[in-house]
Formats: C-alpha cells, structure tokens, sequence
C-alpha cells in the first residue's frame, strides 16, 4: 500500500536535505514548517525577504513583536548573531547568489526545473508576486516542496508549465508527499519514492518523463504530528 | 541658524503634499506604516495619488484607509493579495483602481536605484515571465536579463523608531524594510519618529538613513499598531 | 590698482554663497579651505566621499583617528549627528542630487559649464580620477573655486575645455582671486568682479565671451591670513 | 555543529587563494586596509593577481608591498596617484602593471552590482569624458548615461572593527568604506577583525555587514596603522 508523507513529514524530509552551516529562505507557507524539523545537530541560519537574517522560531503567545515578523506576517524570533537590514539589502543577499538554498511552494514545475508558484492567471484573480520571483531566480539551489498531485489528481511535475512562470530553470529538486526528485540536466530523476509505489505508479500521476536513479531508495519519514501556528 | 527638521505636528508633517503625487509610504505587511502620517494624508485632501508600497493595505486602517477614501489612482506593489487586503480587492475588482505588479527585489531596487541616480538597471528576476512582458532584455553572461528603470518619489512617508534634529534615523527590527530606499527616493521625505533624541544620542556608527534623506520630522510615541489590532479581532 | 583675492579670501567668498542648512562637499585642496570661513550664524552639514556625514574641523594634533580621515587623507573629527555609512551608499547620496553643493577645483571651464579638473591628459602622467565625476554630475550645483587663471597667466575659463572633461554642463558658478561669475544659459555672466578691474580687463584674462550682469558688484572680502594645514 | 567561521592564523585566513585571482581590498588611503591580510597573503605567494581597491597602495606596507613584490598583474581603482603611491607609480611607469581607473562612484556601485546580482546599471557619472570611451551609452531622461558592468572578486581581504563567530561585521568611523561592498562582491570574503566577541554580543539593529558575506574571520586585536607610520615619517 502507498503510504504517502503527511505535510510535516515532508517538511521533515526537506529538512534532512539541508547541510548545516547553510543560509537558507523558507517561502510561505508549507516551507516555513521546514524549520521546525531540523536535526539538532546542525546551525541553519535563515532569512527572511522583510530584512532578517537568523530568525527564530515563531514568536510565543503573548509575546510578539509586531516589528519582528515574518514575509508571511506571523511574529517571529531572531537568535543570536541575528543582523536586520532593510528590503534593498535583503533582495541583494538573494538576487546576487548569497542564500544556499530557497525553499519554496508550487503550482507546477516542469521537466526542465521552470517553477510556477505566483499566479494561476486565471482572469479576475489580483496578480502578486512578493519575493517569489526573486528567491527562484537568487537562490544557488532551489527546493520545491508540494503535493505530488493537486487536490483534483493532476500532475504538477509536468513537461512544460502551463501556469505563468516563476523563473525559467531554477529548481533543483522537488520533494513530494510521494517522492523526492532531481531536475538534472535530462530531466527529473526520482532519487527516493515511498514504500508501496511502484515506479510506474509514480510515473502516472507525474506529467514529465521520469527516470529512476539507480541508486534510488525508499522515502521514509518518522511519525510526525501537526505543528502548532500562530494564530494571526 | 541650526538645523532642525522637527514639525510640530502631524498637520504640519505632510503640508502641500500635491494631487497627483507619486507617495511612498514605507512597511512591510503591518511593520513599518507609518499610519498615522497616512491618517494625516487623509486628512490633508490629496488625491489621484500613486502610492507605492510593497503591500496595497491591510484592515481597515493606514493605507487601506487612504484606499477607501478614493484618494489613490495607482497603487505599485509587490503583493496586493492577502486575506486582509479586502479594501483594495475590492477596488480592483471594481476596476475603480490601478496596479503595477513589481516583484519584490525589484520594487526595493528601482527604489533605490531611484535614490542613488541609477538610470536603470539589468536584472534576471522576472525574466521569461508575464512581469518581463514589453520590457527591454539583454543576455549577459549567459542569462536573461530584463532592463528595469528607476522610481522616484514626490513624498516618502516612512515610520522610523528614533530620530534626531538633522534627521538621522534608525528603525526596529523588520520594521525597517522599505523605509531607507523610500527615504533616498523621495523628494520630500517626511517621518514619523517613535522618539526624537537629540543631537549625538544616535551614534553615528549607528544611524540608518542619514539625514540627508530626510526633510520633515513629527514625533508619534505611541503609534497605532495595525498589527496588534488585527491580532485582537482574530483572537475575539 | 587690481587687488587679487588671495586663497583664504576666495575660500571665503564662496562660504558666503552656501545657504544655511545646506549639504556640501568639499573637494580636495583649496576646496577644503571654505570650511574655515563659513560665516558664524550658518549650520552647514559637511559630506566626505569616504563614508561620514557631518564631518567636523581637521583634527588636533596628538588627537588624530586615523579611521576618520577626509577625502584628502587628512585626520579630522565628526560633528553631533554625523552618520557614517560606507563607499556605495555615500556615492548613492552624491550621484542621486542629494548633495546641495560640491565645491570643487578646477584646471578648465567652458563657456557651457563643462568642467576639466581631472588630468592634463598629458602622456606618461598616471591617470586618476577618484570622485571628482561623480560630484561634478551628481551634485545640485557645482560651485568651482580656482585661480582666474594659471601661473602662466592662461585663461582657465575658455570656450571649450582642451584637457579631458570631468563632466559636461555641470558648473554652476565660478569664485576666482579676480570675479565670481555664474555659468547662465548663454554662458559666463559676471556677478562680482574685485576693484581696479575692469570689465575689459577681465574679459583679457578670460577665453570665454563674459557679459556683465546689471546688477555686478565689487568682490570684497575680509583680511584674513592663511589657514594652518595639518601636516599629513 | 554550531557555525563559526573563526580561523585561527593569518596563514589559514588566507589560504587556497589561486594564482590570478582577483581580490578586492578594503580601505581608502590609510583607513580600513587590511594590511596583516595583506602580508600574509604575500607570504602564501598567489601571484597574477587582479587587485580592486580604491588606491594603489601607499608608503611600503600593505598593498604597496603586494605591488612592489610583483604579485599584482593589474589594478582597479579610482585614485592611483598621490605623492604616497610611489611603488605603484614606477610599475606603472615601466609599464609592468596593467590599471583601469574608474570613477570612485562607479568602482563602488559596480562591487554592490556584483554583489546584488545586478548584470549591469547605467550612470550619468563619466558620461563624455575619457573613461567612457569604448562603452556603450544610452540617454535616459534626456540624459546621457554609460553602461557599466558588475565586478566581481574571487576573494576580498577586508579590515573590521568587531566580528562574531557567524561573520557579523562592524567598523570604525570612515574606516567601513568600501569593505560592505566588497564584501558582497567576493565569492570568498576574508575578514580581520580587531576584536572577535561572543554571539549576541553586536546587537543585530548594529551589524553592518551580515554574517551571509563572510567566510573567514582571523583576529588581528592590534593592526598596524600605515597612516600613523606615515606621520611619524612626516613629523620626523
């Protein structure tokens, strides 16, 4: 039986992934419960687009510092060795290749690691990018986490985005509830899939072509209950 | 003759701001808005304005006020969508209101590139997106490139932490975002300070905006706080 | 009899042209002396192109901080309310307009304001230009102070400049030992000339067409002997 | 595993940096060079370098001696020329080192562009003058302007006043220069600072370059001054 990551496994498992001494931004939402399963034994500093680096954990209830918020607008923490700087110097951290790595939702991402996360362009809907396109286009490496599939079953991983793009190329893996998957240069490589799924399987609900590692292994994750939000 | 940037009150801060201005007004989400000189806009009458903000408003308040007033032709943003964002949504929706989407890197350096007498500048973000669409590119090193022009501002409305007589300034925390591009920007940059000190009680390995960049200055000790203030209806 | 200013003097004047409340730079060499003249009443903030806003007098010696340097290297001290910042945002305050002056040397000026103060072009001699282009573009007004003409007794202020340009069209006024004259639309018009010149007289040191300005006054300036260098 | 990027000598702080590279220097005239960098990066012996740094060395130390030990293929700078830069002026005399001038302005906004990802920006600075030539220009506004490139350094050796473990950064007065800048610009940032304190201890407002620039931080508590060795020269 297939037996897919709940959403804080796959933060979890995205977190396995995260060599400690890297600068790193989490994107809203799924990724920011990246920070919340980082083994002990290794120091991430992360940054955050509004202006910090070494932001802490969320704030506690009752505590909060509305001056200390996060891109998403929740009150947070800065550790120690934390430095605050403002929206021009924050996007230069990014944009001029300084983060090791972002994490980052997705729409859909294609065979060649095109990243569509920012609009669906769907008429009527209000267009807002935020950092998005920046974090994609700075990052050294970019790391999608998302559903294998969309709520209605279709593919996200997909030969070419048919959403209006992110940045052209970027992404450097994706990790599903289902998998965990390399853009390489032909392509996307499945390096670990979950228990019960056959490689077929995985192929069909994936729109692009995949190859599998030869080194592949199973995707595992330990139990893991829902983390607490903030509630503003 | 010593120089002295204080105004006497929040009346005074944004005097003669014209219709039609292009207004920067500094924050993050709810970090940062200088809301009680937005308030004082208000107040002041100006309209058909261009705002430029990395929001579009949030509640009821600051600049979504200013939205609600009918006093903002355009607004020019990095991300006008959020479940709070109502005021603004709704204009949109209606077509009663204008929006230049700019990702967010981009909005802080036209900002700033505004600021420092850049013409323009080359940058990869946004390249081969629905943002690049009618903009100039150029391939440099290998990679997409979408050629981005300056903004400038009339009036900058910055909320700043503390501040002395000639205008140095510093900030807390996130609060500080948009605020030093917005500053530099601006033709008229005037702040709202949670405290004015005096002259040398902000080290000067310290300051933030230097006084250069600042023309006006009104203390508010006590601000609103929007964020404080959704928080309380969330948790009601 | 003609009656020269001498270096303090021509410092002097030009100190009486700068509004109270303005943001000034001061170029290196007779540039600096203005700082010593300003009249008592006037509070003007001093920019230096190495990162201090507010610079002060040149330090006392014995008391020198080799960190807080002029532009010329020279020790010197910092005002209540100086801000330091480092090189890319100070030249971001001189190249965005705003510096209200830039009072600079000069070896040419043309009728139309262009500015020559860099080099000779002369070969063989090391080419340097440190911040000179950037204040003669980026400053409001560029207010230069210099003999009227060299120690061969050329003109300096001449139809077109024959040595490599600073900047094109950038000067705003010029102090020299004999006149202030102001660079106007249809060229150099004459505001102040000293006493025993005449009008014909200054014309024959200078290259460039003067017109005399209806309201021209007598150049007078106070006795004043020569201002203490410190000796780095 | 906590980060510390602390190294404990000169020789580690310098080490691996490769014949040609190209290094960016911090300082203006005698304030912020990091000269013990300096000589112990002639001590490993890279040779055909690149050297980016506001001056060309002045006196015997520090650059001047990199200069005079025929390490240096090329330099890039605004002001080379001074009565102190005597090292540099017979090299450049015999036509044994390679110089391009740039306007202090642009060497400074070309190391941030390097350093923000920035392909390229345009300016009005050196616009009809000798050192546009050969570059392509582009009116703005009625204005003429000049194309300009980023730079980029393989290695920047830069004076601090305080770091902490991550690489947290603070200066001294105009001694912070063109450090901030270069720092951004290099692919690896080697800092001396004269104090090293505990995390936590540069309040976070304070810090000026963030610890993301910075690779390797060697403690240097009392840093030779060139200025003060010149004046004792003058005042002898």
């Amino acid at each position: 039986m297939t037996a897919p990551l709940n959403r804080d496994q796959m933060a979890w498992r995205v977190a396995q992934d995260i060599p400690g001494g890297s600068y790193v931004n989490l994107g809203i939402g799924m990724p920011e419960m990246v920070s919340n399963h980082l083994p002990e034994d290794r120091q991430i500093i992360f940054h955050c687009e509004n202006g910090i680096l070494g932001m802490g954990p969320v704030a506690a209830m009752g505590e909060e510092d509305f001056d200390l918020v996060t891109a998403g607008k929740k009150p947070v923490t800065a550790i120690a060795g934390a430095a605050f700087f403002d929206s021009a110097d924050s996007f230069a951290m990014i944009r001029g290749g300084h983060l090791d790595i972002a994490v980052l939702g997705a729409f859909q991402v294609s065979a060649g690691g095109d990243l569509a996360n920012w609009s669906t362009g769907l008429a009527g809907s209000t267009p807002a990018v935020g950092g998005a396109m920046d974090l994609a286009q700075g990052a050294r490496a970019v790391f999608v986490i998302t559903e294998h599939t969309t709520k209605d079953g279709a593919p996200k991983i997909i030969p070419e985005c048919s959403y209006p793009l992110t940045a052209a190329g970027v992404v450097t893996s994706v990790f599903t509830d289902l998998a965990v998957i390399d853009i390489g240069k032909n392509g996307p490589v499945v390096r670990e899939m979950v228990a019960g799924l056959s490689f077929d399987d995985l192929q069909a609900r994936t729109g692009a072509t995949l190859t599998l590692s030869p080194t592949c292994k199973v995707l595992k994750a330990p139990a893991l209950k829902a983390t607490q939000r903030h509630p503003i | 003759m010593s120089i002295d940037k204080r105004v006497p009150s929040l009346e005074d801060a944004v005097r003669g701001i014209a219709d039609g201005a292009v207004v920067a007004i500094s924050g993050f989400g709810e970090a940062g808005n200088p809301t009680e000189l937005v308030h004082a806009l208000i107040e002041q009458g100006a309209k058909d304005l261009t705002v430029v903000n990395n929001n579009a408003g949030t509640g009821r308040m600051g600049l979504a006020k200013l939205l609600a007033a009918g006093r903002v032709r355009k607004v020019i943003c990095s991300f006008p969508r959020s479940a709070k964002s109502v005021v603004f949504q709704e204009l949109y929706k209606d077509g009663k209101i204008e929006l230049e989407v700019v990702p967010q890197g981009t909005l802080a350096e036209r900002l700033r590139a505004g600021g420092a007498g850049i013409g323009g500048f080359y940058t990869p973000t946004a390249a081969g997106t629905p943002l690049a669409e009618g903009k100039e590119t150029r391939i440099i090193d290998g990679r997409d490139h979408v050629l981005e022009f300056p903004i400038r501002a009339d009036v900058a409305l910055i909320k700043a932490d503390k501040a002395d007589p000639f205008g140095n300034l510093t900030y807390r925390k996130a609060a500080r975002n948009f605020a030093p591009a917005m500053a530099m920007a601006a033709t008229l940059t005037i702040v709202q300070a949670r405290e004015v000190v005096g002259l040398g009680d902000i080290d000067p390995e310290h300051v933030v905006t230097p006084s250069i960049f600042v023309d006006r200055i009104v203390e508010v000790s006590q601000p609103i706080s929007e964020a404080a203030a959704l928080l309380q209806q969330v948790s009601r």
